[in-house]
């Protein structure tokens, strides 16, 4: 199996272990991920309220490189990214003015795009194209009694919903119970909000996001808060001090991408997954995780 | 034959018309095409003076053929029809031409829809030179009357019917007529006690001579036409003889299964395999539940119940039975369902303990209920705080978009009999709007406001268990944005109760198709006019009362039950019917007997008689859906009123201009 | 000449068949001669144009036209017996309804000659020559009469006094038509109304079709060749598309008797406009399937529906043509 | 008024849902083009191919059958022998060289006054695309062509 693979800025920066776990994690389930070519920033979502024609242009253009390169579907780590380039598809199916005007930009740098690739999170490609049975045979360290929070955040199922339910998504519980880890099935919080971008306007209002969050998780006694998101992942993660200094508290929750706690199952090397470039120490989890 | 004379009217109707459509212009054209002798304009045609004209001219001028230019002829037809015929001319040589619903208000332009007017009368001018005369045909009525469904409106409706002295059959598909008003607790606003008001007239249903409890029942089939409908009915199995059982309940004492959720309490007490769904049950007999007894699912069972039943009216060899009726008309009663919440899972119903829908909450306050009437948590202890959420499943573009009318006042009464058990339990109503339209109801309002209840403005965002402060812990929490207040709050609460809107029947489209009549986009039974004809349906002869219409309240409910029953009772009070004319007939000379209207229609009213060697139109069973005519290669059916020469010279009038 | 009746009959755009329906009325035609002189039957003998240009008006007494107007030639001689007979008679479905050359309204006049002068695969035309309506020889010059985009009825052309449908016309009927029209012109009995489609029976073919018929309900469509009919079952009702239904009686049912379904060729019942259309309901209205979808489907896997329903009526059916 | 192509358009409709609905709609007061001219029967079971085929020949460029939804007709399953007629018939138009779309089977219940004004507006422009199908006047040349020829051809 091959995918062409969008990493999107943040596994430049913050994100690097996002990126890093999920390169490794398909690696290890034979499948490759081809990066796509001279890729640029999807715009994120807060362009669209900007200039919401440019915004679309911006996202078209990876889709169209992708369709140049022979691919119909583009792999997608970020939840906003996935967000943000399904949207532009969306958009420019339903309107054909939007199509149109898109069209005249990519023609303008000498591209085009026909609306046909596929945006797939690669959660929706490790559920759906290799299935859990395939997955399941992979785990070689099984997370047995590990406490494990599933987040999803915002724009993992919403607003397209489009490989899992819109409000009450489920494919990351399942993908951990097949590794034999203790899912929070129940988690409160698993599509709260984090506060995003708003950590840095409003942080006051982000930081109560963020500790409602992990008050949820240490009352269902996480272990490990799992996120899909690289924005979801650094607020909750390098923002406990924070969290602590404002409300009192002490968390010290370790926080990892699901790519990262999946690929400990499969056995891939935690150097490898880049959890030692974690903010929040996870050496509780390596411990609890049998060799 | 005398040769056609036309007249037009051509209605303002006030502005409706005239306002989009140049009444002047459209009539003095009209005057001019062939075959019309008068065309006049008239503000309102309905009216006594606008029908005069029409009666005038056909007695003065010798008007034989008359299209009146005005509103649907679903409408007003049988008006000017009527008028027609009392001027003595045929009243279906008289055609409507749809200029209102059809043109000045669905046009933007006033040109335009002045051309459109003139196409559509044009249409009906060319048209009527091909009309006949026609006369109705008169059926006989069969004076009883069915009623399904058993609630609160059935249970009037039948009543009402029943005084008048018909006879009345009463299926309900549950073991016991009594309907969702059975569950509740009191009524808003007056805080009667439903079963108070209730069970008299559930057991004066059982006991009137007039009245046939076909309980534990449902229609299989309904043929037929109005006056004359024939409906199948499935009497289910019982496993209990009926007419020896008393009721005395020694059965559901003896039962070894004892744990199966009784559906009547929604699951939160308990029933035996035979029950009987509640001590003021009507029929007071026990069923059996084939899917949980023992001994009917081929398990070992030492059958107490049998030893334990003093008159042997067990009979585990009874079979359903499928029971013939004919009736005159038919009252549809089937009421609603409660909006499952389990979707909206931001409310974490099914996930959360102690939140429960309204219906559950019922019958927790309800003193025959599981808890005996005690407001309690599922620990058993009393809830400190208590949240009603307003408009779960109503109001919402993802899941009900009408409003479910009752929710607002039941919730209040809610609040009510959690303050009236529980003086120091807070209660929080979370609403978006407060309707409180009713006969005492904004007074009833005002009356909780004023017991303490905190009304907070918004719609609830989530029930969640997390707790940010000692005060959450343990509890739930329900977050909402106060809209007065402009705040997010948090509310903890130990009980939520969702205030679930009112939904279809599940089975509400298929029941309709089985009736012949049809659903509104939200799947309630859709009524023939919204104003009109509320109780009445497409089809004649079937009506309809209660929550199956739309969600009402109890005193609408049974005052459309009222109607409902006034309605049948005209049609079947009266020996005949006069059924439309517009059946189809097959002349037997030109008829090669090739079966195909016989193998089309619908509703099979057309059979091939062998002697003959020709197909035969059952004029009685003839709805007038006109198939066969388009079926028949030889157009030898011939479909009165729907004739292919007027269908020809309507698309020739429209198309001429 | 003789002071008998004058007879013509003329073969237009058709195959011929009429003429030899004529002859196979077999002793019949002694009453033809008994009763008429032939003035006019390019197809029996020997007789020129400027022959029947020479009459009066009205000279020829009866007068079976049959074949389609598809050129100049037939319209000219459709209008010159026009004028000269007394009683003209549409004979044969070409003549009536267009017949099967009406099909090849289905194209324009270039389109068949392009199939057949051009993309037609067994040709050998290298040079594409087309047939040329004026061509100069040494001798002088040579002229095709011009072909028509649109194959006519006779109806459509000029006046008609009678119809005779059939592909041909059945020799019984062709022989009690004779019969007829020499009473009433012996004036010992009337003519049939002006307009009239004669040489039929009442009703559809179906009634004189022998075949047991029950309630119709299809759930496929088969052709002959595809199964063994039941001898004695309706053919519709075994899923052969057949045309009884929607065509006049009149043959006797020939076709359905001996297994084949009926074609259609007697043309559209009293009370039918449209004889394609409407036996394009019948056969929709009796596909019998569970949902709205599949009877969607079935019926709409009859191939060529206008070579079907069409076979012999497309030149007077309601469009006439396909769009040009 | 532009100078655009309007269609001319007939609907045939049944009375218990279709005819229901536009009266729905007009009702609701919800704007839609005039270019459709209504002809109610009691089913759309009752229309017949020959009923489309007139209102071509009489110069209509478009015409839209409306029924009750599958299911809900008030004759059982009238609208079953329409849903069977539809296609084929659609299929014998294409061989006639109609355009894709003059004809059109809708399903509009008593209740959906809104889907009408949606269905008869996009109708409209529908054939307004298509242009002018303008049926029998294609024949009036070639009479007039004809005597000409006639003359021409045949030798005298």
């Amino acid at each position: 199996m091959r995918y062409l693979y969008y990493p999107g800025c943040s596994a430049e920066a913050t994100g690097k272990g996002y990126d890093a776990s999920a390169r490794a994690l398909m690696e290890k389930l034979g499948v490759s991920l081809v990066e796509l070519d001279d890729w640029n920033c999807c715009g994120a979502t807060s362009y669209f309220s900007v200039r919401e024609l440019d915004s679309f242009a911006i996202a078209a253009r990876n889709l169209a490189i992708a369709q140049q390169m022979g691919d119909d579907e583009l792999c997608v780590i970020c939840n906003a990214c996935y967000t943000t380039l399904a949207k532009a598809n969306r958009y420019m199916a339903e309107d054909p003015k939007v199509f149109a005007a898109v069209q005249g930009a990519l023609g303008a740098v000498g591209r085009t795009y026909d609306g046909n690739v596929k945006v797939r999170h690669i959660m929706d490609i490790l559920i759906n194209d290799i299935g859990l049975e395939e997955f399941e045979k992979h785990v070689t360290r099984r997370l047995t009694g590990l406490k494990v929070a599933p987040y999803y955040g915002c724009q993992f199922s919403r607003p397209m919903g489009a490989f899992d339910d819109v409000q009450m998504p489920t494919t990351m519980d399942r993908l951990f119970e097949a590794t034999g880890a203790d899912v929070i099935t129940d988690f409160d919080a698993k599509t709260d909000c984090c506060g995003g971008m708003m950590m840095l306007t409003r942080e006051d209002a982000a930081l109560r996001l963020c500790h409602e969050l992990l008050v949820a998780a240490r009352q269902g006694g996480a272990d490990v808060i799992v996120a899909a998101c690289p924005l979801c992942e650094i607020n909750l993660e390098a923002y406990q001090p924070r969290v602590n200094k404002f409300f009192g508290t002490d968390f010290d929750i370790p926080v990892m991408y699901f790519t990262q706690l999946a690929g400990l199952a499969l056995g891939v090397d935690p150097k490898q997954l880049a959890i030692d470039k974690q903010v929040v120490s996870c050496a509780s989890v390596l411990a609890a995780i049998p060799a | 034959m005398p040769e056609d004379k036309i007249a037009v009217y051509f209605c303002h109707c006030g502005s409706n018309i005239a306002g989009k459509v140049d009444v002047e212009k459209v009539t003095a054209w009209a005057a001019e095409q062939p075959n019309v002798v008068v065309s006049r304009e008239y503000k309102y045609m309905c009216s006594d003076p606008g029908q005069d004209l029409i009666k005038e001219d056909i007695q003065k001028l010798g008007v034989n053929r008359v299209v009146v230019a005005a509103c649907s002829p679903t409408m007003h037809e049988p008006t000017f029809r009527k008028a027609a015929s009392d001027a003595g001319l045929n009243p279906y040589l008289l055609q409507m031409a749809n200029v209102r619903e059809h043109c000045s208000w669905v046009t933007e332009d006033k040109d335009e829809a002045t051309e459109k007017a003139k196409r559509i009368l044009n249409a009906q001018i060319h048209r009527l030179p091909f009309n006949e005369a026609l006369d109705p045909i008169e059926v006989p009525v069969n004076p009883a009357v069915m009623v399904v469904g058993g609630g609160i409106a059935g249970i009037e409706a039948a009543l009402k019917l029943s005084a008048t002295g018909k006879k009345v059959y009463l299926v309900e598909k549950q073991p016991s007529i009594g309907g969702h008003m059975a569950m509740f607790d009191k009524t808003f606003p007056t805080l009667d006690c439903a079963a108070c008001i209730l069970t008299p007239k559930m057991s004066a249903a059982g006991k009137d001579p007039n009245i046939e409890l076909l309980a534990y029942s449902e229609v299989e089939e309904v043929d037929g036409y109005v006056g004359n409908f024939k409906v199948k009915v499935r009497k289910k199995a019982r496993y209990v003889n009926t007419d020896t059982c008393t009721g005395c309940a020694a059965c559901l004492e003896a039962c070894v299964v004892r744990k199966v959720p009784s559906e009547f309490d929604q699951g939160l007490g308990k029933r035996t395999a035979i029950y009987i769904p509640f001590p003021q049950a009507v029929p007071l007999r026990a069923t059996i539940d084939a899917e949980k007894c023992l001994t009917l699912k081929g398990k070992k069972c030492k059958q107490p119940c049998t030893t334990a039943c003093g008159p042997q009216a067990i009979d585990f060899e009874q079979q359903d039975e499928v029971l013939d009726f004919e009736v005159g008309a038919i009252i549809m009663a089937t009421g609603f369902e409660l909006w499952d919440p389990t979707p909206e899972t931001r409310y974490s119903y099914g996930q959360l303990d102690n939140v429960i829908t309204s219906l559950e909450f019922e019958r927790i306050s309800n003193a025959s209920g599981p808890t005996g009437g005690h407001i309690v948590l599922k620990n058993g202890e009393a809830p400190k705080s208590v949240a009603i959420l307003h408009c779960v499943g109503s109001r919402d573009e993802n899941y009900q978009e009408h409003c479910s009318r009752v929710c607002c006042m039941y919730s209040l009464k809610f609040s009510h009999l959690i303050k009236e058990h529980l003086p120091e339990t807070e209660v929080y109503e979370l609403y978006i709007d407060m309707r409180a339209y009713g006969k005492g109801y904004e007074e009833f309002y005002k009356r909780l406001m004023d017991e303490g209840v905190h009304f907070v403005r918004g719609r609830a965002a989530e029930v969640s268990s997390v707790a940010l402060s000692p005060e959450e812990e343990g509890r739930l929490v329900v977050k909402v944005e106060d809209t007065l207040l402009g705040i997010v709050r948090r509310i903890p609460a130990d009980m939520v109760i969702l205030s679930s809107g009112l939904a279809p029947a599940k089975d509400a489209k298929s029941v309709a198709q089985t009736f012949g009549f049809g659903c509104s986009a939200n799947g309630f039974y859709l009524e023939r006019h919204p104003k009109l004809e509320p109780v009445s349906t497409v089809t004649d002869g079937i009506f309809i009362a209660g929550c199956c219409q739309y969600p009402k309240d109890i005193p609408d409910t049974v005052a459309q039950a009222g109607a409902a029953a006034a309605g049948a009772l005209a049609l079947v009070d009266n020996p005949t019917v006069k059924v439309e004319p517009t059946v189809s007939y097959i002349d037997p000379e030109k008829c090669c007997g090739c079966h195909i209207c016989v193998s089309v229609c619908p509703h099979t009213a057309i059979q091939y008689n062998e002697e003959k060697g020709v197909a035969e139109v059952i004029t009685a069973a003839c709805k007038g859906c006109g198939v066969c005519v388009a079926a028949c290669g030889s157009n030898v059916p011939q479909q009165a009123g729907y004739l292919d020469d007027q269908i020809f010279a309507e698309i020739e009038g429209a198309m001429a201009l | 000449m003789t002071d008998k009746f004058k007879f013509a009959m003329y073969w237009a755009g058709s195959c011929g068949g009429c003429e030899i329906s004529v002859l196979e009325t077999g002793t019949k035609i002694l009453d033809v001669d008994a009763n008429f002189d032939v003035v006019f039957w390019p197809a029996a003998a020997d007789f020129k144009y400027k022959d029947v240009e020479a009459y009066d008006d009205g000279f020829i007494d009866l007068c079976l036209f049959n074949g389609c107007v598809r050129n100049s030639e037939n319209e000219y001689i459709a209008k010159l017996l026009r004028q000269k007979s007394k009683v003209l008679v549409a004979f044969g479905s070409c003549a009536t309804t267009g017949g099967i050359p009406g099909l090849a309204n289905l194209a324009s006049a270039q389109e068949i000659k392009d199939l057949v002068y051009r993309d037609n695969p067994s040709l050998d035309n290298p040079d594409g020559v087309y047939p040329q309506e004026h061509y100069a020889v040494p001798e002088g010059e040579l002229d095709l009469p011009h072909m028509y985009d649109t194959v006519k009825t006779l109806a459509q052309t000029v006046d008609v006094d009678y119809f005779m449908p059939g592909c041909p016309p059945e020799s019984h009927q062709i022989a009690g038509v004779l019969d007829v029209v020499i009473t009433a012109l012996k004036g010992e009995g009337p003519l049939p109304a002006k307009g009239a489609t004669i040489g039929v029976a009442p009703k559809t073919c179906c009634d004189e079709c022998k075949r047991v018929k029950e309630e119709k309900k299809i759930s496929s469509f088969r052709r002959i060749w595809e199964f063994l009919p039941d001898p004695e079952k309706c053919l519709l009702e075994q899923g052969v598309i057949c045309m009884g239904p929607a065509t006049q009686a009149g043959c006797g049912a020939r076709c359905t008797s001996v297994g084949m379904p009926c074609r259609g060729c007697y043309g559209a019942p009293e009370g039918v406009i449209d004889q394609g259309a409407k036996m394009l309901s019948t056969v929709a209205s009796i596909v019998d399937a569970p949902t709205p979808e599949e009877i969607a489907e079935i019926a709409a896997s009859v191939p060529d529906p206008v070579g079907t329903f069409y076979r012999f009526g497309l030149a007077d059916s309601l469009l006439r043509r396909a769009k040009v | 008024m532009s100078d655009q192509f309007e269609p001319r358009l007939i609907g045939f409709l049944c009375r218990w849902c279709s005819y229901n609905g536009a009266d729905l709609a007009g009702t609701a007061r919800l704007k839609y083009p005039p270019n459709m001219v209504p002809i109610k029967t009691n089913c759309s079971g009752r229309i017949d191919p020959t009923h489309i085929l007139k209102a071509f020949k009489e110069g209509a460029d478009g015409v839209l059958i409306a029924g009750c939804h599958p299911g809900d007709c008030h004759y059982i399953n009238g609208n079953y022998r329409t849903a069977g007629r539809y296609p084929l018939m659609e299929k014998l138009l294409e061989q006639m060289g109609l355009e894709h779309g003059r004809v059109r089977l809708e399903w509009v219940s008593a209740a959906e006054g809104e889907k009408f004004q949606h269905v008869v507006t996009e109708f409209t422009e529908q054939i307004r695309a298509l242009g002018p199908l303008g049926w029998g006047e294609q024949f009036h040349d070639e009479s007039a062509e004809s005597e000409e020829a006639t003359k021409e051809a045949v030798p005298v």
